[in-house]
């Protein structure tokens, strides 16, 4: 059978959570790879996290947050934004496909946005494959 | 080349004036250690110390850190070459210490040496300054008209590489971690205690020294040095099985310095760019 | 110990749980093993400790608050540690249902020193939390085989105010023995509180134990500790005839991991239990009393 | 070891037809710690919220998941449900498969498989909850109001009248504000003193307000519903209660100095009322412009003043108050125009500037509503310039939103007090308000002359030397025109008041590029700002005309009085936590948050969280080091164990 | 029993024992060489003065896992993780090294509680000792003299190898050694000759000069003892120490460990990895407060261990002068020193 990603969103409870929830009312079908987290926002996104995701196996990373400047928490997402980019300079230099973390910024009202990136996101994923590289395969791994 | 002796002179000199008058209680600075080529960082409180302070080309460790170990000390002074000014910079920029209370012996030097492989420090390894970018006095002479190599120029090769190269290149290297936390120890920069790897609740990777804890606690500790590396290489040399982090951290730097228009640790009146934001940041950074 | 590999627990099944206090954070388990051979091997005497163990939380040394003349189970008095980040091992103790299976490795550690105490008064002086070995202990001497081997037995137990009072029925049980004098105090009662108030030192200097072929055994916050024993000096008490229990990080529980040392000495194998003697020749940059 | 219960709904078929309910309350129960797991049509209905009470109960469950609609949805509605059934109501988490499952996709496999993943992700969220209790606090009844211009009357008036105890600060030494220097208002031309006087004697007379005069905020402490404000009272050196404002001391005073009321077009006494019908009716002695001060003798005054009312001994007291709320309306200055040396103002005695204008006209003002220029003679021709500094991208891109109304109310004026020419210079005409286009109209009928061109220049003419040049492309024609004139009107950009930096940092606000006070929302909250219990109201906002600024002063009361109006108020429970075992003091929280909650607490050398004012954003645990911060119901451990469920099947 | 094999012919030892079991050896990388199991006899190296991190690794691994578990499985499922060891050589022990793991089977073995890990990987393990090379002057940092160990002390290996030229002599010092020697056939026999050689190398090793000052370990265990509460002297020794791990990882007769629980989608594992007393958390109690945070109470804790709580509780001292620790210092501290000081003091 074809390679069924796993990706992980994790999206703030103002902007993109409800967009997402928007994409739902409007009846919008994506594909059903991503499983989101909801923090209030997009700050709240500890750059461990993205790490941890994909030792935990995410094949891709998705954040979401308000746009700049609507910031629920009013500059909450600036700050992300750049702690993020740093996330994902990091990850590429590591040897981890860029590709595999993305931000974007999805307001309440961008319903098709939130299903327009998820499956454009989803399909991105699917041709680089599965991630192996920071997955921790083996619990009891030796030395 | 840098005459260490006279360095180690004025050294002398300025540390007896500042003990002398008992205005600053303690003078960070270097002295002899199990032989020449070993010298340690050192504490001089009072004249009789000055004495044993030494300055020669091992003498590369950066007393930045040495600074928040005196809390109840009026004022501090400290030798500081050039990686050393810009860790002291970005403590005061952190709140770390206050600049009113420090006195900054700025030291210019060039030819500093790794006493384990005796190759000359300089820009491949760190950031490649000569001089200190902020001091009170300044022992010996300010070096100009050598050539200034860019930090950067060594991560040409590693840039280069294709992802797969370099994810093999940088899981070998620490995968060899064992978790000494020398690295931490010895940056300027890492004075949390506990470090977030320390922590039990949450636990955000195993003790073991094993792929994934390496890689948590490497990776996120980059991060928590993005736009606060001042490229000391303390950590690599401090590292007992020779991972290069300073390559990272390098790269991150780099990065850091390209997006926000700012190098760590130059400017007292500058903000750490991470916990700083522009409205006018471009979404590009994160594409 | 009861596994040839001291490292591996063995299972245990909490049948019994009971909230000691009004604050709900100290509670009694009650522990019964599911290999009646670990049982057979589970020898103890009061005094020492076990690590209880929860797998994918960890372990953390308990004193045992049964006496060995308890047939059938043994029991553990357990604080909900952590202030701002509660303590992992404990919290999740104290989220357990009854017939929760859990690990346990032990007994660990040296006890009271009942040769020793043979044929000696006892005063045993508690405060708080810190009761649990010696509840263990009174109970022991109180069994009646054992009760002869004992002289007089003094039991001095503070609290800060009553509903902090730990084995609420057995020291009322305590209180009506006639072999068995008991004195609880607190520091603050309440309205219906009928005992006597004070902190524990004053208490002592009250009662006021005779030294004569006595020895006395405490257990305390650190601050009580520092200002009963002068009571003791004065009162003519050796140091070799005071006994504390010492408290410390412990990992292994066997004296291996090398953490718990107070001088030359590990809590975990040499202790818990130390003379004032003991501990006067032993370099301490730290370890508080119990 | 927690006790899971698990609640799935079918939403009748909504969720039902996508995602296998019954499979999926299976798999839960197969999931470690669930000790009871059911599905059932709809769980928010009032046999659902039963069912869910009553396995509480049965099962002694300590955490309960329900599994449905978006937490944006119901989330409310089940925390009330288990918070009865005796649970604390973060204990329960939700788990959104139909907005998020059942509703985008088509597939029951693809459904249920991710249901399962979420579900999975919610039980290890479950398992680290932690029960939360929000902190209540008392909230003061009163309210502070910063500015005695129109807004500030309009807001302290209408608080008042709901029984409020007010404090009005007003740092000069009448309120009425800018209002008051005015005569006329657009689009209506009724007399403003007419309208706005009664307002501040009102004020003045009102049982609940403090008038708080000559007076300016010094230091805010606390947070909303406790706010703890010292204001300073500049000295006076009179006596405002024995003070009988028969104003003999304004006569004999020798002391000259600049009266900002008339916007320097002249002089006035230094012991002076700013105008007559100033509220409070009370002379100040300005001390720059005191012979007595200046040179040490004199204290004619003092001997003239039967009610011994002048006491130069007075020095500058402060007041200490509690509010519960604030409101700041502090008002605007008009943009210094010297700077733009072509326009001359200040250069050539010709050149006006809009509110020098508005002193011209008032019957109270200088000339005593006689149009003369500073010469004394009366202007022949007139050129009135539109957007001086404003829609600038060199100064001030904003527009000012107002001079396009009152440079026609000007013509009007300047039409009837004078036979001067009027010419409009303007890029164009914004009239969009009640009645203006239809004033606009009512000009334009009253022949004044309107050049679409934005004035460039201005300068002396060459032929007449006393008379002034107005240069302009005028856009129409496209011709270049230099008009002769004799006055020339300038109506600069509209900018905040010089002290706007001192008051965002009094009051923690942020402001715009400008200076203007930021809203909370630029549409959904135009009145809050990011301080929760200070309040924004006026032009201090942005530029506005009078109606819409009382309009927001009544809004930014109503606004002040949800607040004030309830005698105690409860706080966010998922706020912040700092452990003070891991915190290393690096300060970053502090630089980051934007509502300042969290502080360095110097003596423990780490930093400690203002509950009150956190937000619950989780910021400052995300910029956290060490992972010292717990951010409540979001903390580290929860977010990663939920991850950890989500990434397991 | 003296046996001798080419230096060229050594990878047929290497093979030898590759087959009998896991043969370890000092295998080279670009850090420098560290025991690791031999997977091609050609990697066998004995170029090396001495390895980074010390041989206890072979005995003490740096991860030990004890109990596999699942999470809301019922306890008794937890099966503990057994090892099964095969017969071990540990080739090219150098003589300190060797001397360490008989100080610390005095802790893991010989008192209290049995470690069985320890003890099982001793009982399967052979130790080929290897003399240091005596034309080469030991380094700076090295004091295993102190100690009472010669640069060819034969004490603590079963077999004791020394380089005569181009050959390699291999004589037997337990049991344990007769009895591998005799099995490995490809070994020559030694001559007279070699075996003259063999034991005068050994009395010439302990003359062979590293840092050296007279130490009785009462004396300096009483000694510690006395200046424990001096501040200011494990202030002053403590000014440069930055409180890192590495004296203790390097170091041969460290044994601190802590035992930790790892889980990942509720599969979990037990076990015990390497702490140090330098580390924040080594001390720090559940409920946050930590008693050992300054920098001097942990170097003070260190040394002291070493040389004088060990002594008093096991009577001997617990270091055995090999240097790695001054040598890997990041800030050069240097152990011998700090004792030396600690007699003047």
């Amino acid at each position: 059978m074809s390679f069924e990603p796993k990706i992980l969103g994790i999206a703030c409870n103002w902007c993109t959570y409800t967009g997402a929830d928007l994409a739902g009312t409007t009846r919008l079908h994506y594909p059903q790879n991503l499983r989101v987290v909801r923090v209030m926002c997009s700050s709240r996104i500890n750059p461990s996290f993205i790490f941890r995701a994909f030792q935990l196996g995410a094949d891709g990373v998705l954040v979401g947050g308000c746009h700049p400047g609507d910031c629920h928490y009013n500059t909450g997402n600036l700050y992300a934004r750049r702690r993020l980019a740093v996330t994902k300079k990091i990850l590429e230099f590591a040897g981890l496909e860029p590709e595999r973390f993305r931000v974007e910024w999805i307001s309440a009202s961008e319903g098709n946005k939130f299903a327009e990136v998820v499956t454009e996101f989803t399909a991105r994923i699917k041709e680089l494959g599965p991630q192996q590289k920071l997955k921790i395969d083996e619990l009891l791994e030796k030395i | 080349m840098t005459d260490f002796k006279q360095i180690e002179n004025s050294l002398k000199r300025e540390a007896k004036k500042l003990l002398e008058s008992a205005e600053v209680p303690v003078v960070l600075a270097y002295a002899r250690g199990y032989d020449e080529k070993h010298p340690m960082p050192f504490a001089a409180k009072s004249v009789a110390d000055v004495e044993k302070i030494v300055f020669n080309e091992y003498c590369n460790f950066n007393m930045a850190r040495y600074i928040m170990r005196f809390p109840d000390a009026a004022k501090i002074a400290v030798a500081a070459k050039a990686a050393d000014s810009r860790a002291i910079v970005v403590l005061i920029q952190e709140e770390k210490v206050r600049r009113e209370d420090l006195v900054i012996l700025g030291i210019s030097a060039s030819g500093m040496k790794d006493p384990k492989t005796d190759q000359l420090i300089d820009s491949r390894t760190t950031g490649g300054l000569y001089n200190p970018v902020e001091y009170d006095i300044l022992l010996g002479e300010e070096i100009r008209g050598q050539k200034i190599v860019s930090p950067y120029e060594v991560l040409a090769e590693y840039e280069a590489m294709d992802k797969e190269a370099r994810w093999a290149f940088w899981k070998s290297q620490l995968d060899k971690c064992i978790r000494c936390y020398a690295c931490r120890k010895a940056c300027p920069m890492c004075y949390c205690d506990p470090c977030f790897i320390d922590q039990n609740k949450p636990r955000w990777a195993d003790k073991a020294p094993q792929s994934p804890g390496n890689m948590m606690y490497h990776l996120t500790r980059f991060h928590h040095l993005a736009g606060r590396c001042i490229d000391c290489g303390e950590c690599s040399r401090a590292c007992p099985v020779d991972i290069p982090l300073y390559l990272f951290h390098k790269k991150v730097a780099k990065e850091c310095e390209e997006m926000f228009g700012q190098a760590a640790g130059m400017k007292l009146e500058d903000k750490p760019v991470l916990v700083d934001f522009r409205v006018e940041d471009s979404d590009q950074i994160l594409k | 110990m009861i596994n040839k590999n001291p490292y591996i627990p063995v299972p245990v099944k909490v049948i019994k749980i009971i909230d000691e206090v009004d604050t709900h954070d100290i509670k009694t388990f009650r522990l019964s093993f599911l290999n009646k051979e670990d049982e057979a091997n589970f020898k103890y005497l009061p005094g020492q400790f076990a690590e209880i163990s929860i797998y994918g939380k960890g372990e953390s040394p308990i004193g045992i608050a049964s006496s060995p003349t308890e047939k059938g189970y043994i029991e553990f008095t357990v604080m909900r540690m952590g202030t701002v980040v509660p303590g992992t091992v404990t919290s999740a103790l104290h989220d357990l249902d009854e017939g929760a299976q859990i690990g346990i490795r032990g007994p660990l550690g040296n006890s009271w020193p009942i040769e020793f105490l043979e044929k000696k008064n006892i005063v045993v002086v508690g405060g708080g939390f810190a009761f649990t070995t010696l509840r263990s202990l009174i109970n022991y001497m109180l069994y009646e085989d054992n009760r002869k081997r004992f002289g007089e037995i003094t039991v001095i137990y503070g609290a800060r105010n009553p509903g902090l009072l730990l084995y609420k029925d057995e020291l009322a049980a305590w209180q009506k023995r006639s072999d068995i004098k008991t004195i609880i105090t607190v520091d603050k009662g309440d309205e219906s509180w009928q005992g006597c108030e004070g902190f524990v030192p004053a208490v002592c200097k009250e009662i006021a134990p005779s030294p004569q072929n006595a020895l006395t055994v405490i257990c305390g916050p650190p601050v009580m500790i520092r200002f009963t024993l002068p009571v003791f000096f004065e009162l003519g008490f050796s140091k070799e005839n005071i006994l504390t229990s010492l408290e410390m990080r412990m990992k292994c529980g066997i004296g291996k991991c090398g953490r718990c040392n107070v001088g030359y000495k590990y809590v975990c194998s040499d202790g818990p239990v130390f003379s004032l003697a003991d501990l006067e020749e032993l370099l301490r940059d730290f370890a508080t009393y119990k | 070891m927690s006790r899971i219960g698990v609640f799935v709904c079918h939403c009748g078929l909504n969720i039902a037809k996508t995602v296998c309910v019954g499979e999926l309350a299976h798999f839960a129960a197969g999931l470690p710690d669930v000790v009871v797991a059911k599905d059932y049509r709809f769980m928010c209905s009032t046999p659902g919220q039963d069912m869910i009470a009553n396995d509480m109960r049965e099962h002694r469950l300590d955490r309960v998941i329900v599994t449905a609609c978006s937490p944006l949805m119901h989330e409310h509605t089940f925390r009330k449900v288990i918070e009865k059934a005796g649970l604390n109501q973060y204990m329960l988490t939700i788990v959104n498969i139909r907005e998020q499952v059942s509703w985008v996709t088509g597939d029951v496999e693809e459904g249920t498989t991710k249901a399962k993943a979420l579900l999975n992700g919610a039980v290890y969220r479950a398992r680290l909850l932690a029960p939360l209790s929000s902190r209540v606090i008392d909230v003061n009844p009163d309210v502070m109001v910063v500015g005695g211009g129109i807004a500030g009357i309009q807001a302290a008036l209408e608080l008042a009248n709901t029984g409020k105890n007010v404090y009005l600060v007003e740092k000069n030494s009448t309120i009425g504000g800018h209002m008051a220097q005015f005569d006329k208002t657009f689009p209506t031309l009724d007399c403003s003193a007419c309208i706005l006087t009664p307002k501040m004697d009102a004020v003045l007379q009102h049982p609940n307000i403090t008038l708080l005069t000559y007076c300016e905020v010094s230091e805010v402490k606390g947070y909303v519903g406790n706010f703890d404000i010292t204001v300073r009272q500049k000295a006076r050196y009179v006596n405002h209660d024995k003070c009988n404002a028969c104003l003999a001391c304004t006569e004999k005073c020798p002391g000259k100095g600049i009266s900002d009321w008339d916007e320097g077009l002249v002089k006035r006494k230094a012991i002076h009322i700013p105008f007559p019908q100033a509220v409070p009716q009370r002379p100040v002695i300005d001390r720059d412009s005191c012979t007595y001060f200046l040179k040490g003798k004199c204290r004619l005054c003092e001997k003239v003043c039967e009610q011994k009312a002048i006491d130069f001994e007075q020095h500058d007291s402060f007041l200490n108050f509690k509010v519960g709320a604030v409101i700041v309306a502090t008002g605007y200055d008009l943009m210094d125009t010297r700077p733009l040396v072509q326009y001359g103002y200040g250069k050539y005695p010709g050149v006006y500037h809009a509110l020098e204008v508005e002193r011209l006209f008032n019957s109270a003002g200088p000339t005593s509503g006689k149009v003369t220029m500073r010469d004394g003679k009366e202007p022949q021709a007139i050129a009135i310039l539109h957007c001086i500094g404003s829609r600038d991208k060199n100064h001030y891109e904003h527009c000012s939103r107002v001079c396009c109304m009152y440079s026609l109310k000007f013509a009007h004026l300047f039409r009837e007090k004078t036979s001067a020419d009027v010419y409009q210079f303007y890029i164009d005409i914004r009239a969009a308000g009640k009645g203006y286009e239809e004033f606009y109209n009512r000009i334009i009928e009253e022949d004044v002359k309107f050049i679409r061109g934005k004035g460039t220049r201005v300068a002396p003419s060459v032929d007449e030397p006393e008379r002034l040049v107005v240069e302009a492309e005028d856009t129409i024609t496209g011709k270049f025109v230099r008009l002769p004139v004799d006055m020339v009107v300038l109506s600069p950009a509209m900018v905040p008041r010089n002290d706007y930096k001192e008051i965002a940092r009094l009051f923690n606000l942020s402001t715009d590029k400008y200076g203007f006070f930021m809203e909370r929302h630029p549409k959904l909250a135009p009145l809050s700002t990011m301080s929760e219990g200070i309040f924004i109201a006026g032009v201090c906002q942005s530029p506005k005309d009078i109606p819409d600024t009382v309009a927001q002063a009544n809004g930014a009361a109503a606004e002040a009085l949800t607040i004030v109006s309830r005698q105690k108020m409860e706080l966010e429970a998922t706020t912040a936590l700092i452990n003070p075992a891991s915190c290393c003091g690096c300060q970053n929280c502090v630089r980051v948050c934007p509502y300042g909650a969290p502080f360095f607490n110097e003596q423990k050398g780490v930093s400690e969280i203002n509950e009150a004012l956190c937000k619950g954003c989780g910021l400052c645990a995300s910029v956290c080091p060490s992972s010292a911060i717990i951010a409540r119901h979001f903390t580290n451990e929860q977010v990663l164990a939920e991850m950890e469920g989500l990434m397991e099947f | 029993m003296l046996k001798k094999i080419s230096i060229k012919k050594i990878s047929d030892l290497a093979v030898a024992l590759m087959e009998k079991g896991t043969l370890l050896a000092p295998v080279k990388d670009a850090a420098g060489h560290n025991f690791a199991e031999l997977k091609d006899q050609q990697q066998l190296d004995l170029n090396y003065y001495n390895t980074i991190v010390s041989p206890k690794t072979v005995f003490l691994p740096q991860k030990e896992d004890f109990i596999k578990y699942e999470t809301g499985k019922p306890i008794i499922e937890a099966q503990s993780v057994d090892l099964n060891i095969k017969a071990t050589f540990l080739l090219g022990v150098r003589p300190c090294d060797a001397k360490s793991f008989q100080i610390m089977d005095i802790h893991f073995r010989a008192s209290g509680i049995i470690d069985p890990y320890w003890q099982q990987r001793r009982d399967a393990t052979v130790i080929f000792g290897y003399a240091f090379d005596l034309d080469i002057p030991a380094q700076d940092a090295d004091f295993y003299q102190t100690l009472g160990i010669g640069a060819a002390d034969p004490e603590g290996s079963d077999v004791f190898m020394v380089k005569k030229g181009e050959d390699l002599l291999l004589g037997a010092v337990t049991p344990k050694g007769e009895e591998i020697l005799a099995q490995l056939a490809m070994l020559g026999e030694g001559k007279p000759a070699d075996k003259k050689y063999f034991e005068e190398y050994i009395k010439k090793g302990s003359q062979h000069q590293t840092r050296n000052m007279c130490l009785d370990p009462q004396v300096i265990a009483k000694k510690l003892e006395d200046i424990f509460h001096s501040g200011e002297f494990w202030q002053a020794q403590s000014a440069a120490c930055l409180s890192c791990g590495i004296c203790s990882f390097v170091c041969p007769t460290c044994y601190c460990f802590d035992i930790c629980d790892d889980t990942l989608f509720s599969q979990g594992v037990r076990r015990r990895v390497w702490d140090a007393c330098m580390f924040t958390d080594f001390t720090l109690e559940a409920s946050g407060h930590n008693p050992r945070t300054q920098v001097y109470q942990r170097l003070r804790q260190k040394v002291c261990h070493k040389y004088s709580f060990h002594v008093r509780k096991y009577g001997v001292i617990s270091c055995v002068g090999c240097g790695r620790c001054t040598k890997y210092c990041p800030v050069n501290i240097d152990i011998y020193s700090i004792i030396e000081d600690a007699m003047k003091a």
